[in-house]
C-alpha cells in the first residue's frame, strides 16, 4: 500500500546525484533546471498520491521500514518512513513548495556560476527535509535534521568567494549544531529513561505509545523536552539561537524562501508536533516554549522595524513568525502551530520570492547602468508597483496575509494562536499581549516594506530607473500560485466560531490532524475555553491592531516620509540599538566566540606547548642536563677516578658493615 | 720475651709506617722508591717473625731486588725531577680523609669481627720441624699447581707486552 | 589454506619487502608498482575474512594458529599464537585496505630513496597486522615495538622541516610507555605461574582467566593503560602526535592516523580491560574523564591551529577521545560504537591527511593562511574535501555520525552519563574547527597567485581517495555490515570485563496504546543500502 | 703477645697509606709504587693470617701476588715509557686527553 | 725429609683446563710463528689465531655436560665455564676478524697483538672456570695485563698511551682492593677455595655476619665491579674505551666484562651465597646508579666510541639486574645477555672500525652524517646492532633484557625492573641519535675510503645474523644458558 513511500525522498536524491555529478558536464542550464525541478515534481506527484490515499484511509499511521541501519542490542535503528497526517501534510508542503521554488530558480539563477551546484544542493535539501519529516524514528529525523543544516550551510555559502557568505554559512551550521547538541542529549536521555522502563526505542510510534511510562511532569521528561527544545531553537531560529537566520540571507533568494522561510526553519515546530505526547507531559517545558516563542516573536519584530535590507526585514519577520508557532506549541495549540506553519510557508515563501523578483529587477537595472548600488536596499527602491505589477500584487496579498487582515490565510492561523495563547489551559494573558503587540509591529514593518518598495517616489538612481523589468513567467508563476495559496490557504483551518457562522464550515486541518494531537490534548486536558463572543472580540482586537500598524506605516512612509527621520532623531540610541539588532551578535561574540577562541589559543600556545609538551621536553631536558652535569665527573684525571673508587668503598663499607 | 717481641714488632712497624709515609710524601721519586724498599725490608722482617722465612727471602729478592730495581731503573731512564704532590690541596685533604676513614673502618671491622680461630695443620711447630720452603714447595706443586702454571703465562704475557710497548719501532 | 590465512596475510608484506629490496634502486615506478601489488595482494588475502559469516555468530577467536616458538624449560613459553575475532577483524581489514591507498598516495610525494620507503611500508604493514592478530602478549609486544622502527624512519627521512625532533620524540615517547607495559606483561606471567595456573605461554586467553589481586591489577592496569594512552593518544600524553603527524610524509600520517593510533584503543579493548577487570572498574571514571578532556581539549586546540596538518592531528586527539569514552562505557552500544569509530577515524582522518597531502604536493605549504578560494580552482577536490570534512564532523549518514552516536548513546546508558553530556559538546566544536578550516582553505577569494594555477585532482589521486569515500557512506548508511560481526566479540569482551553478560532487553511494548502503527515491510528491505 | 690483630692493623695502615699515595701523587711511577705498597699490605695480611691459621694457602697466595706485581711492573713501566716518549712526562694529571 | 715422600701426585685432570691449555699453547706457537714472519705481514697470524680459537671452541664445547673438576679444586670445566668460554672465544674471534685491516690502516701490523688477545682470552677462560680465589685472581691478571698492553698498543698515539696507562694504574689500584677482600675472606674462612668457603659458611653461619667477612666480600666485590665497570668503579671505562684501539674496545666491552661477571657470579653465588641479602641490596643500588651514570652521560656524547663506552656501562648495569635477581632466570639471563651483548656491541664497533679513517678522528656523530645513504648495507647492519642495543624486538638485546628483567620481576624487584626499563628508554635517545645522523642528515662525505675487507665483513654479518637469531629464536641459547647455571 504505502511501500513505495521511499520513492518520495529518492527522486530529489537522484536529482541531486545527477546534477551534482554530471551537472558540470551538462552545462545547459535548461536541462539542469529541468532535472532539478522534475525530480522534485515527481516526488510531489508521489506525495500527492500517498497523501490522497491517506486521506481516504481509516488507518492513519503507517510505517515503512526500508532497511535496518544500526543494530546493536538494545539499540535498533531502521531506515524507515512514517506516514501520518502530520508528516503527510509536511511532505506535501515540502514537495509542493520545493517544486515551485525550483521552478522559480530556473529563472532567478539564470547565468549564475555553478548553476548546477545550486540545483544539486536544492535537491539535496529537499531530500534531507523529506527525511526529516518522514523519518519514522528520531535518528532518521536527525539525518534530515542535520542534512538540512548542511544544505543550508552549502546554500548560504553558495557565493563562497564572498567572505560574509561563507561566514554566514558557517555560523548557520555551528549554531544549528548547538541545537543538535540539545537534540542528541534529549534523544540520549529519552532512550535511556525509556530503556529504564524496559522499552529501548527511538521510534516515534513507540515513543508516543510508551511515554506514559515516564513520570508525568517529572524531571526526566522536562529535561528531555528541554533538550529537544534546544534543538528546535537552533533549527527554528528562536532565542537564543536565532542569530544565524538573518545572516543566512547571504544565500540566493530562492534559498531564503525555501529553507529559511517555508521548510527547514519550521522543523523545530514539526518536531515538537511530532513528539507532542512527550512535550505535553512537561508543562514546565511547554511554558518555556511559549515564553521563548512569544519573546522571539516580539523581539524579532522590533528588529524588523528598522532594517533597510529587504531580505533582512523578511528574515526577522520569519523569526518573529516562527516565534508565533512556538508560542502556539507552547500553549498546546498544536494544530494552530502547524496551521501557522503552513500558512506562513505560503505567504513567506511568496514574500521572499517576491523580494527576489524585486532584487532581480533592481539588479538588472543597476547592472544595466553599471552601478554598484545595493539592489536589496529598500532606500534605493520605491514606486515599483508600476514597473513590476505582478510582483507587486502577489507581494501585497502575501503582506496582507502576514499582517493578519481577515480572511487572508495569516489571519486564521495567527488569530487562532492568539486565542489559544489567551484561552488555553496552558496559556496566559501576557502571552496573548506579547503576541498581539508583535502582530501590530508585524503589520507595521511589513507595510513599511511594501510602502518603501512599491509605493511613493522612485528613489532609484536615475540612470537605472527605467530599466527595471518585470520578471519572466518562470518567476512570476510561482509567485502567483503562492499568492493564491496565501490568500486562500487559511480556509483549511477556519476556526469553529467563524465556521459556525457560515454554517458548519469545518476546521479541516484540525480534523485531519486529530489522530496526532487529539489524544494528547485529551489526556492532558489541553483546550482553549472561552465563549464565542470572547473569541470574536479578541479577533476584532487583533484586526484592529493590524490595521493600526498598517495605518502607522502608511502615515510614516507614504503620507509623511519625513516622519521616520524625525522619530529617529528623537531616539537615536534606541534606533541605533534596533538597527544593530540589539547588539546580540556582538554580545555572542563577546560571550562565546571570542572567549572560545582565546581559550583555544591559550590551551594551545600556553597549556599545550608550554605546559604539557613543555613537561615532556622538560623531562628530556632534565635528563640530558643531569647527564651534562654527571659528565663532568669524568674529569679525565686518574686521581678523581681513584677517589671515586675509594669513596665508593668507604660508603659501601659504612652502609653495609655498620648498618 | 714476649714483651721484647712486642717491642720489636712496634719498632719494625714504626719503621715500616714511617718509610711508608716517606713513600707517599717524598717529593723526589727516588727517595720514595728508597723508602719503599725500606718498607719491603720491614715486611720481610715480619714474614720471618711469622714463621715464613721463605716468603721473606722472596720478598727481598723479588720485590726489593727485582721490582724496585726495575722501577728505579725506569725512573732514572725517564729522568724525572721532584714534583709537587697534587694540584689541589683539597684533593690531598680529601684523599687523606677518605683513606683515614677507610682505615678506621677496617680497624673497627677487625675489632668487631676478628678472624677465624681455626688452626690448620701447618702450625708454627710444623713449619719449624718440616721447613718452610718444603711446605711451600709441596703446596705449590700439588694443590697449587695450576696457579703456578698460570703465573708462568702471566709472566710470558708481561714479557711480550713489555717488548711490544717499549720497543722503538714496529 | 585457510588455517594459515592469518600468517600468510601477515608475512606476505614481509616477503614483499625482501623482494622490493632486491629490485633495482633507481626504478621508482617499478618499486612503487611492486609495493602496490604486494599490498593489494595482502588485501586480497585478507578479504575472505571480511566475508566469513562465522563472526556473526561467535565472539571467540577464529583462524587461530598456534606454534611453539620460544620455550625454555621452567622459564618461559612464548608461542606464535594468532587469531582474529570480530574486533580485530575490522582493524585488520582497515590495515590491509589502507595500505594500498597509502602506497598509491606516495606516487609523486616520494622521490628520494623510494626503495627504502617502500620496504619500510611493507615492514610496517607486517608489524601492524601482527599486532592486531597476536594472541600472545609477548608476540604482541614484539610487533608493537617493531612498528616503531619503520615509522621512525619514515618520519625522520621523508618528513618535514622539524622531522628529527618529531621522529625521535615519537619513538621515545611511545617506547617509554611500551617498556612499562613490558614490565607489566612479565609480571602477569609470573602472577599466573605463581598462582599455579597451567598456562602455555603468554596467551591472553589464559590470562583472561587469571584472577589477580585488585591492588596488583591497579598497577598493572596503569602500566598497560599508560602505554596504550600514549599510542591513542589520550590527553595529556598526546603531544607527540601533532609533531609526528605534521612532520610525517603523507603516507606516514595516513598510516599513523588510520591504523597505528588504533593500536592504543585496540590495546584497551583486547588487553588492558579484560585482563584487569577490577582495575578497569576502578579507573573507569578517570579514564573517561581523560577521554572527555581529550575531546574538548583536542577540539579547542585544533580550532586555533594555523597548520592544516596540525589541525587534523589535534582533531585526532578529539576523535580518539570519543573512542576511549565509548570503550569505557562498557556496554555493547558504546564499545561497538568505539570499534566502529576506530575504523571511521581511520577512514576519515586518513582521507583528511591524503587531502592535506594533495595540496601540500601542489603548494609545499600547509599553512591555512596560504590558501583560500581553492573551491573555485579545484571543484572536484572541494567536493571530496567537503565530504571528508563532513564525515569528520560526524554528519548523519556518514560514518562519523554512526560511531559518535553509538559512543555517546552507549556512554549515556552507562554511569558515564555526565561525561557523555560534556563529550556531546564535542560535536559542536568539531563543526567549528573543521568548518572554519574548510572555509579558510576552500572559500573566499582566490587571491594568492600561487593558488590560481593549481590543478584539480588527477585520476590517481581520485583512485586514492575514492575507496575511502565509499566507506564513508557505506558505514554511514549501513553500518550493520560491520556491527553484526563485531558485536558477538564485544559481548564476550564485556562479559570478561564486567563478569556478566551484557543485558539484552527485548523491547517491551506498553499495554496502553491509542493507536496501532501499521508497520509495513518494504520489499526493498535488506538491500536498501 | 703479638696477635694477628697487630699485623692486620699494621697492614691496614700501610694499605691506607698506599691509597693516599695513589690519590695524591702525580708521578705515575710513584703512584704505581703506592699500589705496590698496598699490595704489600695485603701480603702482610695474608702471611699473618696464614701463620695464624696454620695454613699455607695464604703464603702461596702472596707468592703469586708477587709474581703479579712483577708482571704488572714490567707492563706498567713499559706503558709509562711509551707514554713518556709521546708526552715527555709521566704526570698523571697530564692524562686528560680523554675526558667527559 | 720423610715429608717429601708424602707428596702425592695430585689428580690434575687435564681435561678440566683443556680449552685453556689448547689456546695458551696455540698462542705460544703463534708467538713463534710471528717471530719468524715478515714484519707487517700479519694476515696469516690472524687466520691462525682464528683457527686456534676454533680449536679451543671445539675442545670446550666437547666438554659440555661433563663437569670436570681438576687441579685440587682450583678449576672446573662445567657448563657455566664452557658457556662463558664460548662467549670469550666469540668475542675474540669477532675482534680478530675486524682487526687485521684495522691494524694495517692504523700502522701497527704487529703479530703480538693476536697473541696478547689470545692470552687475554685464556685469562678470561681461567677466570670463568676458576674455583679458587687464587686461580680467579691469576686469570684476572692474565686478562688484565694483556689488556693493559692492548689498550696502550698504539704506542705512538697519545690517546692509546693514556688509555693504557689509566687502565693500568686504576686496574692495579682496584687489584689492591680485590686482594684485600680476598685476604679478609681467607682470614675468616681459612681457605681460598670457593667450595670450601661455602662449606665453611654453611658449617658456621654465624661467620656470615662477621664484619670481617662482610667487609671482605664487599672489597672483593669492588675488584670485580671495577672490571665490570659498575658505578662508582666505572670511571675508567669511557676514557679507556675511547683511547684504545677500536677492536680492543669492542673486545673489552664484551670479553673481559663477561669474564668478570663469570667470576663474580661464581664467587658470590657459590661461596658467598649466604650473604646474598647483603650483596643483592648493594647491587640493587649500584645497578641503578650504573644505568643512570652510563645512560645519562651517554646522552651528551658526540664521539661514537665514547658514547658506546658509556652505553656499555649502562649495559653492565642491566646485566647486574639479573644478578640482583639471583634466581635461575635472572642469572641465565646474565649469561644470555653477555653473549648477546658480545654480538651486538662488537657488530656495532666493527662498523665503526670500517667508518673510521686513520686516527679515527671522524668517529663522531657528525662524521657519520648520511652514512646510511652512502653505504646502505652497512647502515642497515649498524642500525640493527643499535636497535639491538636499544632492546627493540626482535633482537638479541631485547631477549636479553627481557630475561634479565623477567628475572628481576620474578624475584620481586619490580622497581628495579621499572627503573631498568626507564633507563633503557633514556638510552633510546643516544642510539637513535646515531641513526638520526646516519639517515636524517645529508651526507658530508662520500665514505669512499671504506673498503669491505672480508674479515670485517664476516664479523659484521655474523654479528647481525647472531643478533637476529638470538632475537627471534632465543630458546636454544637460553636453554644452554640455563644448563650452564644449573651445572
Amino acid at each position: 500500500m504505502y511501500d513505495k513511500l521511499w520513492l518520495i525522498p529518492l527522486f530529489p536524491f537522484l536529482g541531486f546525484l545527477i546534477n551534482g555529478l554530471l551537472g558540470k558536464k551538462i552545462k545547459n542550464e535548461k536541462v539542469i533546471g529541468a532535472i532539478g525541478t522534475l525530480a522534485i515534481f515527481s516526488s510531489f506527484i508521489v506525495s500527492c498520491k500517498y497523501f490522497l490515499q491517506l486521506l481516504g484511509d481509516s488507518q492513519k499511521v503507517h510505517e515503512v521500514i526500508v532497511a535496518s541501519w544500526m543494530t546493536v542490542a538494545p539499540l535498533q535503528v531502521d531506515w524507515g518512513f512514517l506516514l501520518d497526517p502530520l508528516s503527510g501534510l509536511m511532505m506535501m508542503n515540502v514537495t509542493g513548495l520545493s517544486t515551485l521554488i525550483h521552478l522559480y530558480s530556473i529563472g532567478y539563477m539564470h547565468g549564475e556560476e555553478g548553476y548546477y551546484r545550486f540545483f544539486a544542493y536544492l535537491n539535496l535539501f529537499t531530500f534531507a527535509m523529506l527525511m526529516l519529516v518522514m523519518g519514522n524514528n528520531a535518528l532518521v529525523m536527525f539525518v534530515g535534521w542535520e542534512g538540512v543544516g548542511l544544505c543550508s550551510y552549502l546554500l548560504i555559502g553558495y557565493y563562497f568567494e564572498k567572505k560574509s557568505a561563507s561566514d554566514a554559512g558557517k555560523k548557520a551550521f555551528v549554531v544549528n549544531r548547538v541545537g543538535d547538541f540539545g537534540f542528541l542529549l534529549g534523544l540520549f536521555t529519552l532512550f535511556w529513561s525509556l530503556g529504564q522502563k524496559g522499552v529501548w526505542t527511538i521510534r516515534f510510534t513507540e515513543i508516543s505509545a510508551n511515554v506514559h511510562l515516564l513520570e508525568n511532569g517529572g524531571l526526566i521528561v522536562t529535561i528531555v523536552t528541554l533538550c529537544f527544545f534546544l534543538g528546535a531553537t537552533g533549527k527554528s531560529a528562536q532565542i537564543p539561537l536565532y542569530t544565524w537566520l538573518p545572516d543566512a540571507m547571504e544565500g540566493p533568494t530562492p534559498v531564503s524562501a525555501l529553507i529559511h522561510a517555508a521548510t527547514m526553519v519550521t522543523a523545530g515546530v514539526y518536531m515538537i508536533g511530532r513528539m507532542n505526547g512527550l512535550f505535553a507531559m512537561a508543562p514546565d517545558t511547554m511554558m518555556v516554549i511559549a515564553i521563548v516563542g512569544g519573546a522571539t516573536a516580539l523581539f524579532a519584530a522590533t528588529i524588523g522595524l528598522a532594517q533597510n535590507d529587504i531580505k533582512r526585514v523578511l528574515a526577522y519577520s520569519t523569526v518573529s513568525q516562527l516565534g508565533y508557532m512556538f508560542l502556539a506549541m507552547g500553549v498546546g495549540a498544536f494544530t494552530a502551530g502547524i496551521f501557522h506553519l503552513l500558512t506562513h510557508a505560503f505567504f513567506k515563501a511568496c514574500l521572499f520570492l517576491g523580494s527576489g523578483s524585486v532584487i532581480h529587477g533592481m539588479h538588472h537595472a543597476f547592472h544595466h547602468a553599471h552601478l554598484h548600488d545595493d539592489p536589496q536596499d529598500m532606500r534605493n527602491m520605491g514606486g515599483l508597483r508600476k514597473k513590476m505589477p505582478i510582483t507587486f500584487v502577489t507581494f501585497l496579498l502575501s503582506t496582507l496575509a502576514i499582517a493578519g487582515i481577515p480572511f487572508f490565510s495569516g489571519f486564521f492561523s495567527k488569530d487562532e494562536i492568539l486565542w489559544w495563547a489567551f484561552a488555553s489551559t496552558r496559556g496566559h494573558w501576557a502571552l496573548w499581549l506579547v503576541g498581539a503587540i508583535a502582530a501590530g509591529l508585524t503589520a507595521f514593518y511589513m507595510f513599511r516594506l511594501v510602502f518603501m518598495t512599491f509605493f511613493g517616489a522612485q528613489k532609484t538612481d536615475a540612470r537605472a530607473k527605467d530599466h527595471i523589468p518585470e520578471s519572466p513567467l518562470v518567476i512570476t508563476l510561482p509567485l502567483m500560485i503562492l499568492a493564491a495559496l496565501a490568500t486562500f490557504g487559511g480556509l483549511l483551518g477556519v476556526p469553529h466560531v467563524l465556521g459556525n457562522l457560515v454554517g458548519h464550515f469545518p476546521n479541516k486541518l484540525e480534523h485531519f490532524l486529530a489522530p496526532i494531537f487529539e489524544h494528547t490534548q485529551h489526556l492532558h486536558h489541553i483546550e482553549a475555553h472561552g465563549s464565542a463572543s470572547t473569541e470574536f472580540s479578541f479577533m476584532a482586537i487583533s484586526v484592529a491592531i493590524a490595521v493600526l500598524g498598517i495605518s502607522v506605516a502608511w502615515v510614516m512612509y507614504c503620507k509623511n516620509p519625513q516622519l521616520p527621520g524625525k522619530i529617529v532623531a528623537k531616539v537615536p540610541k534606541l534606533h541605533k540599538a534596533i538597527f544593530n539588532k540589539w547588539y546580540i551578535d556582538e554580545l555572542y561574540d563577546a560571550l562565546f566566540v571570542n572567549p572560545t577562541k582565546r581559550l583555544g589559543t591559550l590551551l594551545w600556545q600556553v597549556f599545550d606547548v608550554r605546559l604539557v609538551d613543555g613537561l615532556v621536553n622538560g623531562v628530556a631536558l632534565v635528563v640530558r642536563g643531569t647527564g651534562r652535569v654527571l659528565r663532568h665527573t669524568q674529569t679525565g684525571y686518574t686521581h678523581n677516578y681513584a677517589m671515586s673508587m675509594v669513596l665508593g668503598v668507604v660508603v659501601i663499607l659504612a652502609i653495609y658493615v655498620f648498618n | 720475651m714476649e714483651l721484647l717481641q712486642l717491642f720489636f714488632f712496634y719498632l719494625v712497624a714504626f719503621v715500616a709506617v714511617v718509610s711508608g709515609f716517606c713513600v707517599i710524601s717524598c717529593k723526589n721519586p727516588i727517595n720514595s722508591a728508597i723508602s719503599l724498599v725500606m718498607t719491603f725490608f720491614c715486611l720481610a722482617i715480619f714474614y720471618v717473625m711469622l714463621h715464613a722465612p721463605f716468603m721473606a727471602a722472596v720478598q727481598i729478592m723479588v720485590y726489593a731486588g727485582a721490582i724496585m730495581v726495575l722501577i728505579i731503573f725506569v725512573m732514572m731512564l725517564l729522568n724525572q725531577g721532584s714534583e709537587v704532590i697534587a694540584r689541589y690541596r683539597h684533593a690531598v685533604t680529601g684523599a687523606f680523609i677518605a683513606a683515614v676513614l677507610m682505615l678506621i673502618q677496617v680497624v673497627v671491622i677487625l675489632k668487631n669481627g676478628g678472624v677465624s680461630g681455626m688452626v690448620g695443620p701447618n702450625t708454627a711447630e710444623v713449619v719449624e720441624s718440616v721447613g718452610h720452603t718444603e711446605l711451600i714447595g709441596q703446596a705449590m706443586f700439588t694443590d697449587f699447581l695450576l696457579p703456578f702454571e698460570i703465573a708462568s703465562i702471566l709472566l710470558l704475557v708481561a714479557i711480550v707486552g713489555a717488548v711490544v710497548l717499549a720497543k722503538r719501532e714496529v | 589454506m585457510s588455517e594459515h590465512l592469518l600468517s600468510l596475510m601477515t608475512f606476505f608484506p614481509l616477503l614483499g619487502m625482501i623482494i622490493v629490496l632486491m629490485l633495482p634502486k633507481n626504478n621508482g615506478g617499478l618499486l612503487k608498482g611492486a609495493t602496490l601489488v604486494f599490498t593489494l595482494i595482502t588485501f586480497a588475502i585478507s578479504l575472505p575474512l571480511a566475508f566469513d559469516p562465522i563472526f556473526k555468530t561467535s565472539g571467540g577467536m577464529h583462524y587461530t594458529e598456534f606454534a611453539e616458538w620460544i620455550s625454555v624449560a621452567n622459564y618461559f613459553q612464548m608461542n606464535y599464537s594468532v587469531g582474529i575475532d570480530g574486533i580485530s577483524l575490522w582493524l585488520v581489514m582497515l590495515t590491509t585496505f589502507i595500505m594500498p591507498i597509502a602506497v598509491l598516495s606516495t606516487w609523486q610525494a616520494v622521490t628520494t630513496n623510494v626503495k627504502g620507503y617502500m620496504a619500510l611500508m611493507l615492514l610496517l604493514e607486517t608489524a601492524m597486522l601482527g599486532a592486531f592478530i597476536s594472541l600472545d602478549l609477548f608476540l604482541f609486544y614484539i610487533f608493537w615495538e617493531l612498528m616503531l622502527i619503520p615509522m621512525y624512519f619514515m618520519i625522520g627521512i621523508w618528513g618535514g622541516a622539524n622531522r628529527i625532533y618529531a621522529a625521535v620524540k615519537f619513538f621515545i615517547y611511545t617506547a617509554v610507555g611500551s617498556l612499562l607495559m613490558l614490565v607489566a606483561i612479565i609480571f602477569i606471567y609470573y602472577s599466573a605461574v605463581n598462582s599455579g595456573m597451567d598456562i602455555s605461554g603468554f596467551s591472553i586467553m589464559d590470562f583472561y582467566n587469571l584472577s589477580l589481586d585488585p591492588e596488583l591489577q591497579k598497577w598493572l592496569f596503569l602500566a598497560f593503560a599508560f602505554s596504550f594512552a600514549i599510542k591513542v593518544p589520550m590527553f595529556p600524553v598526546h603531544t607527540w602526535l601533532p609533531d609526528a603527524h605534521t612532520e610525517a610524509p603523507t603516507a606516514g600520517s595516513v598510516i599513523l592516523a588510520a591504523v597505528m593510533l588504533k593500536m592504543g584503543t585496540y590495546g584497551y579493548v583486547r588487553f588492558a580491560m579484560p585482563l584487569f577487570p577490577e582495575a578497569t572498574q576502578m579507573y573507569l571514571p578517570y579514564m573517561a574523564a581523560l577521554a572527555v578532556i581529550g575531546i574538548v581539549y583536542g577540539a579547542l586546540v585544533a580550532m586555533m591551529q594555523k597548520d592544516v596538518k596540525k589541525l587534523v592531528a589535534y582533531s585526532s586527539v578529539s576523535h580518539l577521545g570519543f573512542v576511549m569514552l565509548g570503550i569505557f562505557a562498557l556496554n555493547t552500544i558504546g564499545i561497538s560504537g568505539a570499534v566502529l569509530q576506530m575504523i571511521n577515524h581511520g577512514i576519515s582522518t586518513g582521507a583528511l591527511f591524503l587531502i592535506v597531502g594533495f595540496i601540500y604536493e601542489r603548494r609545499h605549504t600547509r599553512l591555512i593562511s596560504e590558501f583560500g578560494g581553492l573551491s573555485k580552482q579545484m571543484p572536484v577536490f572541494a567536493v571530496i574535501f567537503m565530504i571528508v570534512t563532513l564525515s569528520s564532523i560526524g554528519l548523519p549518514a556518514t560514518n562519523g555520525f554512526v560511531g559518535e552516536f553509538m559512543i555517546l548513546l552507549g556512554a549515556f546508558q552507562s554511569e558515564l552519563r555526565w561525561f557523555a553530556v560534556v563529550a556531546t559538546s564535542g560535536v559542536i566544536l568539531a563543526a567549528v574547527y573543521m568548518l572554519w578550516m574548510f572555509q579558510r582553505v576552500m572559500f573566499g577569494k582566490l587571491d594568492n597567485p600561487k593558488n590560481q594555477v593549481l590543478k584539480d585532482l588527477n585520476l590517481r589521486e581520485l583512485c586514492v581517495i575514492a575507496p575511502l569515500l565509499v566507506f564513508v557512506f557505506w558505514i554511514g548508511v549501513y553500518p550493520n555490515t560491520f556491527l553484526e560481526k563485531m558485536t558477538p566479540a564485544i559481548d564476550q569482551m564485556i562479559e570478561q570485563v564486567t563478569g556478566k553478560a551484557p543485558v539484552v532487553i527485548e523491547s517491551v511494548v506498553a499495554p496502553v496504546q491509542h493507536h496501532e502503527p501499521a508497520v509495513e515491510e518494504s520489499p526493498a528491505h535488506g538491500h536498501g543500502h | 703477645m703479638i696477635t694477628i690483630t697487630h699485623y692486620m692493623v699494621l697492614s691496614a695502615i700501610l694499605f691506607s697509606m698506599g691509597t693516599i699515595g695513589v690519590l695524591t701523587r702525580k708521578n705515575a711511577i710513584v703512584v704505581f709504587m703506592c699500589v705496590e705498597l698496598m699490595l704489600n699490605a695485603v701480603n702482610l695480611t695474608f702471611i699473618a693470617l696464614s701463620s695464624h691459621l696454620g695454613n699455607m694457602d695464604g703464603q702461596i697466595f702472596v707468592f703469586f701476588i708477587m709474581t703479579v706485581a712483577a708482571a704488572e711492573a714490567a707492563v706498567g713501566l713499559a706503558l709509562m715509557i711509551a707514554f713518556f716518549r709521546n708526552r715527555e712526562s709521566i704526570d698523571v694529571e697530564e692524562f686528560s686527553l680523554l675526558k667527559w | 725429609m720423610e715429608n717429601l715422600v708424602q707428596i702425592a701426585i695430585p689428580n690434575i685432570n687435564l681435561a678440566s683446563v683443556m680449552p685453556s691449555v689448547v689456546l695458551a699453547c696455540c698462542a705460544m706457537v703463534l708467538l713463534l710463528v710471528n717471530a719468524f714472519s715478515k714484519r707487517g705481514a700479519t694476515a696469516h697470524v690472524a687466520g691462525l689465531s682464528l683457527l686456534a680459537l676454533l680449536a679451543t671452541g671445539v675442545v670446550a664445547v666437547g666438554g659440555w655436560n661433563q663437569t670436570q673438576p681438576g687441579f685440587s679444586g682450583h678449576v672446573v670445566l662445567d657448563n657455566f665455564s664452557i658457556f662463558f668460554t664460548v662467549v670469550f672465544l666469540i668475542a675474540a674471534a669477532l675482534t680478530i676478524l675486524m682487526s687485521d685491516s684495522y691494524l694495517k690502516r692504523e700502522g701497527y701490523p704487529v703479530g703480538e697483538y693476536y697473541t696478547l688477545l689470545l692470552f687475554s682470552t685464556v685469562g678470561a677462560m681461567l677466570m670463568a672456570s676458576g674455583t679458587d680465589l687464587m686461580t680467579i685472581f691469576l686469570g684476572l691478571e692474565v686478562l688484565s695485563v694483556s689488556l693493559y698492553v692492548l689498550a696502550g698498543f698504539f704506542r705512538g698515539q697519545r690517546q692509546s698511551n693514556e688509555a693504557g696507562l689509566k687502565y693500568f694504574l686504576l686496574g692495579a689500584f682496584s687489584t689492591g682492593f680485590l686482594l684485600y677482600g680476598m685476604a679478609l675472606i681467607y682470614g675468616v674462612t681459612g681457605t681460598t677455595n670457593l667450595v670450601d668457603i661455602s662449606q665453611f659458611f654453611q658449617a658456621f653461619p654465624s661467620a656470615l655476619t662477621n664484619p670481617v667477612a662482610v667487609a671482605g666480600m664487599l672489597l672483593m666485590g669492588t675488584g670485580f665491579l671495577f672490571k665490570i665497570a659498575i658505578a662508582p668503579f666505572h670511571m675508567w671505562t669511557p676514557d679507556v674505551y675511547q683511547g684504545s684501539p677500536t677492536p680492543i674496545t669492542a673486545f673489552m666491552s664484551a670479553g673481559p666484562k663477561a669474564a668478570a661477571f663469570a667470576a663474580f657470579m661464581r664467587v658470590f653465588m657459590v661461596s658467598l651465597v649466604g650473604m646474598q641479602g647483603t650483596w643483592t641490596s648493594l647491587l640493587w643500588i649500584l645497578a641503578v646508579l650504573t644505568m643512570i651514570a652510563g645512560n645519562f652521560i651517554a646522552l651528551n656524547q658526540t664521539n661514537l666510541k665514547r658514547m658506546l663506552a658509556y652505553s656499555s656501562i649502562a649495559h653492565a648495569g642491566y646485566a647486574l639486574v639479573g644478578m640482583v635477581a639471583a634466581n635461575e632466570i635472572g642469572t641465565a639471563g646474565v649469561l644470555y645477555y653477555m653473549l648477546a651483548y658480545a654480538f651486538m656491541n662488537i657488530g656495532a664497533f666493527a662498523v665503526l672500525v670500517l667508518i673510521g679513517k686513520q686516527g679515527e678522528e671522524n668517529l663522531t656523530l657528525q662524521g657519520v652524517a648520511g652514512f646510511g645513504y652512502k653505504r646502505p648495507l652497512l647502515g642497515v647492519l649498524l642500525s640493527i646492532c643499535l636497535f639491538s642495543l636499544m632492546g627493540i624486538p626482535p633482537s638479541a638485546g631485547f631477549s636479553g633484557k627481557f630475561y634479565i628483567f623477567a628475572g628481576a620481576l620474578n624475584a620481586g624487584y619490580v622497581w628495579l625492573a621499572v627503573l631498568g626499563v626507564l633507563n633503557s628508554a633514556v638510552s633510546l635517545y643516544y642510539y637513535l641519535r646515531v641513526m638520526v645522523f646516519m639517515y636524517f642528515k645529508n651526507p658530508e662525505e662520500d665514505f669512499s675510503w671504506i673498503q669491505l675487507k672480508p674479515g670485517a665483513t664476516i664479523c659484521i654479518v655474523l654479528s647481525v645474523i647472531a643478533v637476529l637469531y638470538m632475537g627471534l629464536l632465543p630458546s636454544g641459547i637460553m636453554s644452554l644458558a640455563r644448563q650452564a647455571i644449573l651445572g
